[in-house]
């Protein structure tokens, strides 16, 4: 069993047009960066784009928005400061949004990949973001059900991985990482350094079953 | 009337974290809160982005480029702290862990509907990020805000016309102005900013200010 | 802060009669034997016990049966070779036992940390051990609505903690004690060593968030 | 008759095993399929209790007392393994990670359906352990077991008649007199074991076993 890439390229080979694609990272951590600009050299279209943020400037998921590739975005924060592209094409009315609360998107990414058909949460009650969906009050509190939320593809930020796949992470780079691994029927990561040694099996925060390749890219953002 | 800096205000929020708490501080103004808490308290930060133990600037030059809370600002680690995940990180704020969050407000009602997220401009793509997470879980919210508009106008009010973040969420709402609690027949006055009247405060606030708690 | 504590008496005082306990531990493994003997000594009866199993032998869970202080178990797994007490106490009718699906069990226990309402589930949709319960079919599978699960109390056997109450682990005695930290009112692990030292933040299993006291108990079953 | 012994049984189950799978054998015989994985072959066993990569049972005088199988069964850690909590381990198993699991059964219907966690007896205390989970999450699931009761009478069955684990969740049957697969229309031979025959075989089947593949 041998994950490993050679290259970003080869990473994302598989992604077709019209797939849906988690993309780790919050703010400017935790992104693939290399993963992202490889896609784009890739060239599938009509994606759509699971992540917390829609991108600033023009870097990460910016430069797909930029270059058309985007059909839909799910997020819970698409107005980073500087996310002008994904506000031109908002307002363009280009893309379709979703936006999600930040911790039901976590829990919604966690339910597919833990093989739940959706779960009840406080988040959201009675405000804009419940609109349309299915409520319930339990123990007196009101709920909203939410569904699982479950992706063809997963491009991840680590910071070590091994062949067999499993991941550590540095600092707050980790944030949606092992959660999206969860859930996308294609995980891919690209790691700051890939490990000829497996990793400690006590320091694995994304165990290799949740990975299906992983591709070195040394550079930290 | 006497309007409180930024920091005064930050300052002020700050007196009222207890020692040994777990606090979320909201993006932008909120986050100045912890430079300002009193010596002799030691207080665990908690930012979504997946971590506990958030601790000062780091020196310009040693930026970790990925050791960030959730205004994207650069943060350092303090001792005790811990890294986590984002479902981990919203397990602590809608389980009930976290003690406290401060946040922003556009709106507060005094039956304490809190409006954060979004405004009537539809042209403008909505952005909730964790506000209703932590709004639904944390115990003791926290409002840290200007008391008016830049207009002028209210921004304590009967009810929101805003889109709410939560229902009936807030707990005490501080403003450059007066400290409000939300209670049960709605806000009451805590302190006013040395130098205003409850007057002049009553007339910049949509809603009646109750008679101050018996001193 | 400082959560450490000078004894395992210190951990249990505050468990009273009638409390819900979530005790950690699959088999033999992370089961918090110093918690269970001082929970014993101090005397609290009634008790509502959550667990994987029900102890085995003479040892852990068993005590507490065999001195008649359990009124009811909610666990996977009640038969462990050797469960002769918890056999004894229900067959004489003097225990209630609610028996949930391992996974399921996890789960519950983690919505309730998590602060979640309820969640769908496959596992044991059709069962004896969906009697009763909601179902509903999503995407053309049957599903079981199980709700979360909470304690007031949560015994714990961890590796290492600091004064924070940050917690590591030890290979399979990780197991339930990192999602019963989670869902109880108030955890106490007992742990292996206490650290003067913080644990490294990239280790760290269990944050301290869900601890509320921590005590040594150096002994390695 | 021919019965295999339990060994040769595993050793049968094995086989099929696939190079590069995530396999999690259940308790009881399940657990000796690893040792007869043929050369060659890596696969990544999985354990409800937290742990990917099982390996064997260390040597006497160097268990780890916290190192223990779903069994409770001391066991060591390969290369590349990982430990992990028990949300974690079962959300593995749920949510369709896993590519096989080998359990063992008190009875299979010819719809696929499993009884492996409770008889009929009422005084025996019901436990069900994390059998339910794998059926509903594992794509293929395993199962192996004696093909009859100790009194003669079948574990094959059209309906099964205690409690069951899971609907219409078992892929292929191995047992110590044929290998059966289960498909829309019922049980279907694979393969005998050599020296018995169909009819002998189906003699001690509570349900008509389809004719085998052609060859």
């Amino acid at each position: 069993m041998d994950k490993r890439l050679p290259d970003l390229a080869a990473a994302v080979a598989p992604i077709t047009d019209g797939a849906v694609v988690m993309i780790g990272g919050f703010g400017s951590s935790g992104i693939p960066f290399g993963l992202i600009a490889a896609l784009l050299e890739q060239g599938a279209s009509g994606l759509t784009v699971i992540s917390n943020n829609a991108g600033a400037g023009e870097t990460g998921i910016a430069t797909l928005l930029k270059a058309g590739r985007v059909a839909k975005v799910i997020c819970s924060y698409p107005r980073t400061p500087g996310s002008i592209w994904f506000e031109r094409r908002f307002e363009a009315g280009e893309i379709a949004l979703e936006v999600v609360p930040q911790g039901t998107l976590a829990e919604r990414i966690r339910a597919a990949g833990a093989g739940l058909g959706g779960f009840f949460t406080p988040t959201g009650y009675g405000t804009l973001l419940a609109q349309g969906k299915e409520t319930r009050i339990i123990d007196g509190v009101g709920h909203v059900l939410e569904a699982p939320l479950r992706a063809d593809f997963a491009l991840l930020r680590a910071e070590r991985a091994d062949r067999w796949g499993n991941l550590s992470f540095h600092a707050t780079a980790r944030n949606f990482n092992p959660v999206m691994a969860m859930a996308a029927r294609h995980a891919v990561a690209e790691v700051r350094q890939l490990s000829d040694e497996p990793l400690d099996p006590e320091q694995v925060v994304t165990p290799g079953i949740f990975v299906q390749a992983v591709v070195e890219y040394g550079v930290r953002p | 009337m006497i309007s409180l800096s930024d920091n005064a205000l930050a300052a002020r929020v700050a007196r009222d974290i207890p020692d040994g708490s777990y606090v979320n501080l909201g993006i932008g103004k909120p986050t100045h809160v912890s430079a300002f808490l009193p010596e002799g308290r030691e207080v665990i930060y908690h930012s979504e982005n997946g971590i506990l133990g958030v601790g000062p600037t780091p020196p310009a030059g040693q930026e970790d480029v990925e050791l960030i809370d959730a205004s994207k600002r650069f943060v350092t680690a303090v001792p005790g702290a811990a890294y986590f995940e984002h479902a981990d990180s919203f397990a602590m704020m809608r389980g009930g862990h976290i003690d406290i969050a401060v946040l922003g407000a556009y709106q507060v009602a005094e039956n304490g509907d809190l409006a954060n997220w979004a405004t009537l401009d539809e042209k403008y793509p909505p952005a909730v990020g964790g506000a209703m997470d932590l709004v639904v879980g944390v115990p003791t919210i926290l409002v840290m805000m200007r008391h008016v508009n830049r207009d002028g106008s209210p921004k304590l009010l009967r009810r929101c016309t805003f889109p709410l973040t939560g229902l009936g969420v807030v707990s005490r709402i501080y403003t450059d102005l007066a400290v409000l609690d939300v209670t049960p027949e709605g806000f009451r006055l805590v302190e006013l900013t040395p130098g205003n009247s409850l007057s002049e405060v009553q007339a910049l606030t949509g809603a009646p200010i109750l008679h101050p708690m018996p001193t």
